[in-house]
């Protein structure tokens, strides 16, 4: 029972950074490695209103989510635009992308160390909470519910609402998007920019229980990736559902066998799922 | 109506399609015949914007300039293009693929009358609401494409090669169908290899060899041309 | 040109680099040893993904790999560095092989992902091996090599990767690679076993990278796990072979040496705000030179040739 | 040239994509020397059967043996090896390599596996053979559609395949063009080739294939020669058309 | 350009200029510094190293600069940036030395690095005075590179004090004899954990949970859960910061009940104390100082003044007497002569913040302390090898 709880608080939180990344990934078709950077960003922008201000990180959620997503659309608009337009085929962007994205993720990390280049540590909510037999902390607790939260307001708003369902429109086929009259470029960036504020606004909630510097991103980035493409590229509750599994995996190998072990377990069930399910959990396949 | 004035195509140093000149007015039915390669998707695909190409020449529909937008603006204009291969969202159910046809702001008065007028049209869509499309058959597929495209109250309807991949009696019903989507008002522009067919519904047809038009005239004249016989009726496949 | 020439200047150019120790010292050499290094690891690995298209980004786990063994090596098993240096290799290659077997049938962007957390998931796994079986003092690797020996080492590999890029552009595994790039399904229809031929391709990659890191080890006489095993040497990798493009075997080359030049010139300049400046480095290189500097010098030669 | 032995087997194909059933127990012989048309509807599982032949894709159930080697679970490569080459539906020529290196790409890996001087100088009789002995030196890039036909056809003969297997080889030619293929064409059964030829082109089926086997919705409907089977009142009904 | 200053620096030499009293400027004496700006390190450097480098600019210079051949010159930081990449590191030392040929250079952050810049100082003769270094090899590796120094104790030292300490507290009967052990898996944490099981045992404990974990672990509940189930008297972990923070974190949460708790790297910065508070009252952690000499209370008071930020309880003032040495032995020789000033460090003892420092023959300094005790707000050293004014250990009682 241990296990189940912290393991699916640890995927709550893995959540967060994952449904930022599937937007951009899924909707947009950028592999934006500089992802994990935009978290940190989030989470230094809590840490700096916490200490400076004493102003929760809960409150500071409401300002970062849409000064990200001015900021992603904006990187969107101007610095992957140009090579989505450029790329001929899906492979050249995505090398393309992975490029661009990296030399973003280069500046970013360099512009936050000029920031700050201590840890950002700070205490919020550390306190623990009695759950169904077993301590969890009460910051877990509440990045958990609110990645709940966000991902059920998510998934509501792509299967329900006439916007939402454009941007699946466009994730599923760019081509037959526009077909229908939606408008391809303007989904896409807004779905980037979407991303990119969710994320922004899981490194708010995760800063508040995992000490965070300006150089840890790219460790966000590689569980977001592996999840994204675990839970099917571009679908919601693949990515949650994906997360959820990868908490649970990571915390009974390491609570059960060892604890060094976690990320190769995590790896582990990658490579299985990719080998027995190339197209994720609940991808659909080269429809 | 539609008006399509000397449109070329060219992908790099090759030209597919070299002055061409068609219209197609509400409520009629007008045929393109052509070989593989001769340039008839190559058309369809510059007039809704679609064009990997380079285009040039003019192209309007209601008055309003098409060539040089963008899929999204064209579709407002009133133009739906059925694609070669269909393009429909295969992971996503029938209902969706209809609520996104009506998607353009120009569809969402008339979003229930145009359902009705699908449903009527595609019965068999009805209690396959739920379903995800791309585990339907082809035929099943098309009827959602074309569904699809109609919800977005257009004028004119573009259809690349919709016969393809079906069977005999499906390609039939086919015909009968676009018969009646005609009878509606909306004009409708097809794109065929099934000749035999096509003009038997066809109210007028252009012939389109190498990027040029070779051809034009009224389906009864066309179908009773012996070269368009030896051409289209006789010697390829149908 | 005839052969006897081109062999001639070929020769005198490998004699003019490898007396560069001779030459120049400190600073410069250093500057050359990373050269050559990054020489060696590009030109390796677009043998591999520039005609397969697969972007590689397992060059850290495979160099980490090198660095490692030899350092566990000699700390923990008394063995020599000759003795590490030669196993390395060899233990990268078959790791290279089993990855590829499980990973390059999948498309392109699955092998990404897979090999971008590669050189992470090695890390853990030595170290956790490290720390319940082996138990250490640290990881020293004390040597009587000096820079310049390194050098030389490193310029016998990088001669050893053109040789063997040269042998394969002109054997059928070359070719086959070749047809593979242009077109995989052709390539199968034609009798080439595609999936054989890019998994011997990776080994070799992963070779020449573990072989790399172990010679690149006593220069830091003191190893650590995650320093070694570095996602950052990977995209470093990519991008010098993709600024000097990867279509000619001397591509890599021609991006690694303004690459690195350009390195210095901004850690020199900018001592604070390196990373940001290098970051901005990297999007100018995607947005303006797309086809590396090889296609760069191809376009400029086509102007000028009416 | 008279026909042989059987050299192809077909039993029982079968190919599933998820509930579609694109071939249905479909059975046939090739024998040597004979030109084999394929011919039914757009979508009645023509080209799945040649990409099952080819090792493309890999039967449901069902076997396709060549000279008594089992070919059902064999990758492409290794089909090729055996000795059957094809063309694309849609002309796939590599991009990057000459006309003349397009050619060698068929030599080199087939089942004789030549090099270097010896697959050139094959090579290059086999585009003289195939008409682009004088486009040798003409990047690739600037091949007309019909002459990029031609060196596709040549790098399926430079593997020497027992049984080249040609996927709408004619379609998109002009009548001029089509008239230069089919001699083509012509010209290889002539040299006792055998060949499997899906067509859509009637006047090609007629005047080129032995023996034609005509598939509606992945079912074998009539198997015989053109003139049997193109006067066959099921082949008529589901295919030609009674209107 | 090659000749960037630290902004901070040029200031503080234009400062020294304007109340120097020789006419003319002298030519600042340069010292060379590799930091690690991004990656890894960089949060232990921005915390111990940096805002020392800054303290002591400031305050040479705000006395005219150092004293030699009879005039006071000015010091001038030529400092790169190295992202924590032991590759470019070398190339930066290497571009020091021979590009920017500064006079002397400054050591740099972590083990590792000390030890793979090493051969180059001993190319070019500077000393090295290694602070940010710990490890069992110091002999070896004096030998290799005479002119390297240690300050900041063994391995085998640091683990003693921890055993000692945990000595201490159970012979006073405030423990008994089960210890969970955790470590980093890296060098530093293998290293350590592999000593610390053999003194432990040694000792008489008995490790009750001994597992691992890897650097960068995003969640480390089920550690502590794990420790808090073997149910032991002592807790250790051979921890790097973010870690050490977040294990102090979920002990908090699991309420994990020990006498003793401590944490490796960062239980010495003001952050951990910032952070958690009145919890962490009675806290071991790697360093701890003597916050009671008057000269550390006077160092404390101006690194607050200058930089705006607290210094750490271990290794900031150790650094900062590294700084001292060197600046002592410089003027001592009078010269830039780097060979004398290698020779006048081995031979003389030096008067810092943190006491006498004197280099044994094997050139290192057997004067530290190796573990601190969170107490009243300070982090007190509780264990120390030759210093001798540490203070006995008391339980830690609690979270609340």
């Amino acid at each position: 029972m241990d296990v189940v709880i912290s393991g699916l608080l640890l995927g709550g939180a893995y959540a967060l950074v994952a449904m930022g990344l599937n937007l951009q990934y899924g909707v947009a078709r950028i592999m934006n490695l500089a992802n994990g950077e935009i978290l940190i960003l989030g989470g230094l922008a809590a840490f700096w209103a916490f200490v400076s201000f004493g102003l929760s990180p809960l409150l500071t959620l409401v300002i970062v989510a849409p000064l990200a997503f001015i900021g992603s659309w904006a990187m969107y608009k101007l610095l992957l635009r140009p090579l989505v337009r450029r790329a001929k085929t899906r492979g050249q962007l995505e090398v393309d992308s992975i490029l661009a994205t990296f030399g973003i993720s280069f500046f970013l990390v360099g512009v936050m160390v000029s920031l700050r280049a201590e840890y950002f540590t700070y205490s919020f909510l550390a306190t623990p909470v009695h759950l169904l037999g077993t301590t969890v902390a009460a910051n877990r607790l509440v990045a958990a519910l609110i990645a709940a939260a966000i991902g059920g307001a998510l998934y509501l708003w792509l299967n329900r609402s006439r916007p939402g369902m454009a941007v699946r429109a466009v994730a599923v086929s760019p081509e037959a998007a526009g077909l229908v009259g939606i408008n391809v470029d303007r989904v896409s960036a807004f779905a980037f920019a979407l991303g990119g504020a969710v994320t922004a606004l899981g490194g708010c909630l995760i800063s508040t229980f995992v000490t965070l510097d300006a150089s840890s991103g790219v460790l966000f980035t590689m569980k977001a990736l592996i999840i994204v493409i675990m839970g099917g590229v571009g679908d919601i509750r693949g990515a949650i559902i994906a997360a959820l599994i990868l908490g649970l995996v990571e915390t009974a190998v390491a609570s059960i066998i060892d604890p060094g072990l976690t990320l190769v377990a995590a790896y582990a069930i990658f490579l299985a799922v990719l080998l027995f399910r190339p197209q994720g959990l609940f991808g659909q396949g080269n429809a | 109506m539609l008006e399509v004035q000397d449109i070329s195509v060219s992908y790099g140093l090759h030209e597919a399609l070299h002055g061409v000149s068609i219209t197609v007015d509400r409520g009629e039915i007008v045929v393109i015949l052509g070989a593989n390669g001769a340039g008839k998707s190559s058309l369809l695909r510059a007039i809704a914007g679609m064009s990997d190409g380079k285009v040039r020449g003019a192209a309007s529909l209601n008055a309003q300039a098409l060539i040089g937008q963008k899929p999204d603006k064209v579709v407002e204009t009133g133009l739906a293009l059925v694609p070669e291969g269909r393009g429909i969202f295969g992971t996503l159910s029938v209902g969706e693929n209809l609520t996104l046809g009506a998607y353009p702001a120009r569809a969402r008065a008339a979003e229930k009358d145009n359902l009705a007028k699908v449903l009527e049209l595609f019965p068999k869509l009805k209690d396959r609401r739920a379903q995800i499309v791309r585990t339907m058959s082809g035929g099943e597929q098309q009827m959602v494409a074309i569904g699809r495209a109609i919800m977005s109250s257009p004028d004119i309807l573009l259809l690349d090669e919709p016969s393809l991949g079906l069977s005999p009696i499906l390609c039939q019903e086919l015909f009968r169908n676009l018969a009646k989507i005609r009878d509606t008002g909306m004009g409708v522009l097809l794109v065929e290899q099934n000749a035999r067919q096509s003009l038997a519904i066809a109210d007028r047809g252009y012939l389109i060899e190498n990027g040029h038009i070779t051809g034009a005239g009224s389906a009864r004249d066309l179908a009773n041309d012996p070269a368009v016989q030896k051409a289209y009726l006789g010697a390829t496949s149908y | 040109m005839p052969d006897i020439l081109r062999g001639g200047a070929i020769l005198l150019a490998v004699l003019a680099v490898a007396a560069l120790p001779l030459l120049a010292d400190g600073y410069w050499l250093s500057i050359a040893v990373t050269i050559m290094m990054y020489t060696a690891l590009s030109t390796s690995w677009a043998l591999f993904s520039g005609p397969t298209h697969y972007i590689a980004l397992s060059t850290g786990a495979f160099y980490g790999i090198g660095g490692y063994l030899v350092a566990t090596g000699m700390s923990d098993f008394g063995t020599s560095f000759w003795t590490m240096m030669a196993i390395a290799p060899f233990v990268a290659a078959l790791l290279a092989g089993a990855i590829g077997i499980a990973t390059l049938r999948l498309s392109g962007v699955y092998f990404v992902i897979f090999t971008l957390g590669l050189a992470e998931m090695i890390r853990n796994l030595v170290s956790w091996v490290q720390n319940n079986f082996l138990g250490s003092k640290g990881l020293y690797v004390l040597t009587e090599l000096e820079e310049r020996h390194i050098y030389w080492m490193l310029l016998a590999v990088t001669l050893a990767v053109f040789l063997f890029g040269w042998r394969l552009g002109r054997s059928r595994m070359g070719f086959a690679l070749r047809i593979l790039g242009n077109d995989e399904e052709v390539a199968r229809h034609v009798g080439i076993d595609t999936a054989r031929t890019k998994v011997l391709l990776f080994m070799t990659t992963g070779f020449f990278a573990a072989l790399v890191g172990a010679i690149v080890a006593p220069r830091y006489y003191y190893i650590e796990p995650n320093v070694v095993f570095s996602p950052e040497l990977s995209f470093l990798v990519v991008i010098m072979a993709l600024l000097g493009g990867t279509r000619r075997l001397y591509g890599p080359l021609l991006g690694v040496i303004p690459f690195t030049l350009l390195w210095e010139v901004v850690s020199a300049s900018f001592p604070s705000a390196t990373t940001m400046v290098l970051g901005l480095a990297f999007l100018l290189i995607v947005y303006l030179i797309p086809d590396g500097v090889t296609g760069l010098i191809g376009k400029l030669r086509k102007r000028s040739v009416p | 040239m008279i026909p042989g032995e059987t050299i192809l087997e077909v039993r029982g194909l079968t190919k599933r994509f998820g509930g579609l059933i694109a071939v249905n127990d479909l059975s046939f012989d090739v024998r040597e020397h004979e030109v084999m048309g394929v011919i039914g509807p757009n979508g009645s599982g023509k080209s799945t059967t040649i990409n099952l032949i080819s090792g493309a894709l890999r039967a449901t159930s069902g076997s396709v043996s060549l000279e008594g080697h089992d070919l059902t679970a064999v990758r492409p490569h290794e089909t090729a090896r055996l000795g059957i080459s094809r063309t694309f539906q849609l002309v796939r020529i590599l991009p990057a390599l000459s006309v003349l290196e397009n050619a060698v790409a068929g030599a080199v890996f087939g089942h004789k596996r030549r090099w270097g001087r010896k697959a050139d100088v094959f090579a290059t009789d086999l585009l003289e053979r195939v008409g682009l002995a004088d486009k040798v030196a003409v990047p690739v890039s600037a091949l007309t559609y019909i002459d990029q036909k031609r060196l596709e056809l040549a790098r399926a003969l430079a593997g020497e395949p027992e049984v080249l297997l040609l996927d709408e080889w004619l379609a998109g030619l002009n009548p001029s063009e089509l008239q230069v293929g089919i001699d083509l064409i012509s010209s290889l059964r002539a040299e006792g080739r055998t060949v499997i030829l899906v067509e859509h082109v009637m006047d090609a089926i007629r005047s080129l294939c032995d023996r034609c086997v005509v598939m509606n919705s992945g079912k074998k409907i009539a198997e015989g020669t053109p003139a049997e089977v193109l006067s066959d009142p099921h082949v008529i009904e589901a295919y030609l058309g009674d209107a | 350009m090659n000749r960037r200053n630290f902004a901070i620096a040029s200031a503080a030499v234009a400062l020294s200029f304007a109340f120097s009293e020789a006419p003319q400027a002298q030519e600042p004496i340069k010292f060379g510094m590799v930091a690690h700006l991004s990656g890894p390190l960089a949060g232990g450097e921005a915390v111990t190293h940096l805002p020392n480098v800054q303290l002591w600019v400031e305050e040479v210079n705000g006395r005219g600069g150092l004293m030699v051949d009879g005039k006071r010159r000015p010091v001038e930081i030529v400092q790169y940036d190295d992202k924590t990449n032991p590759a470019e590191h070398i190339k930066a030392v290497q571009r020091l030395a021979s590009q920017d040929e500064v006079d002397f250079m400054i050591a740099p952050y972590g083990t590792g690095f000390n030890i793979a810049a090493a051969p180059i100082y001993a190319r070019y003769k500077y000393p090295l005075v290694a602070v940010t270094a710990i490890t069992d090899e110091i002999h070896e590796l004096t030998d290799k590179f005479p002119n390297m120094f240690f300050t900041l104790g063994s391995t085998s030292g640091f683990v003693e004090g921890v055993t000692n300490t945990l000595k201490t507290l159970q012979s006073k009967g405030v423990i008994g004899d089960k210890v969970a052990m955790v470590n980093v898996a890296d060098a530093f944490g293998i290293e350590l954990a592999g000593v610390a099981r053999e003194k432990f045992k040694e000792a008489g404990f008995n490790i009750v949970y001994d597992k691992s974990y890897p650097l960068g672990t995003p969640d480390l509940s089920p550690v502590m859960k794990g420790a808090k189930a073997a149910a032991p008297d002592a807790f250790v972990a051979w921890s790097y910061p973010p870690d050490s923070f977040a294990l102090t974190e979920q002990a908090i949460i699991e309420d994990l009940d020990v006498k003793a708790f401590y944490t490796a790297v960062a239980t010495a910065f003001p952050a951990y104390g910032g952070k958690f508070g009145n919890a962490i009252e009675g806290n071991l952690g790697a360093g701890g100082v003597n916050p009671n000499t008057d000269a550390m209370k006077a160092y404390r008071k101006r690194h607050q003044d200058v930089t705006g930020k607290a210094p750490d309880y271990w290794a900031s003032a150790t650094y900062y007497s590294a700084l001292q040495v060197l600046e002592q032995a410089i003027e001592g020789v009078g010269k830039v002569d780097r060979e004398a000033v290698t020779e006048h460090i081995k031979n003389n003892a030096f008067e810092t913040v943190i006491g006498t420092i004197r280099f044994d023959k094997h050139n290192n300094s057997e004067r530290y302390w190796s573990v601190g005790q969170w107490r009243g707000g300070q982090f007190v050293a509780v264990a120390d090898t030759g210093m001798g004014d540490s203070v006995a250990p008391v339980a830690k009682k609690g979270w609340k």
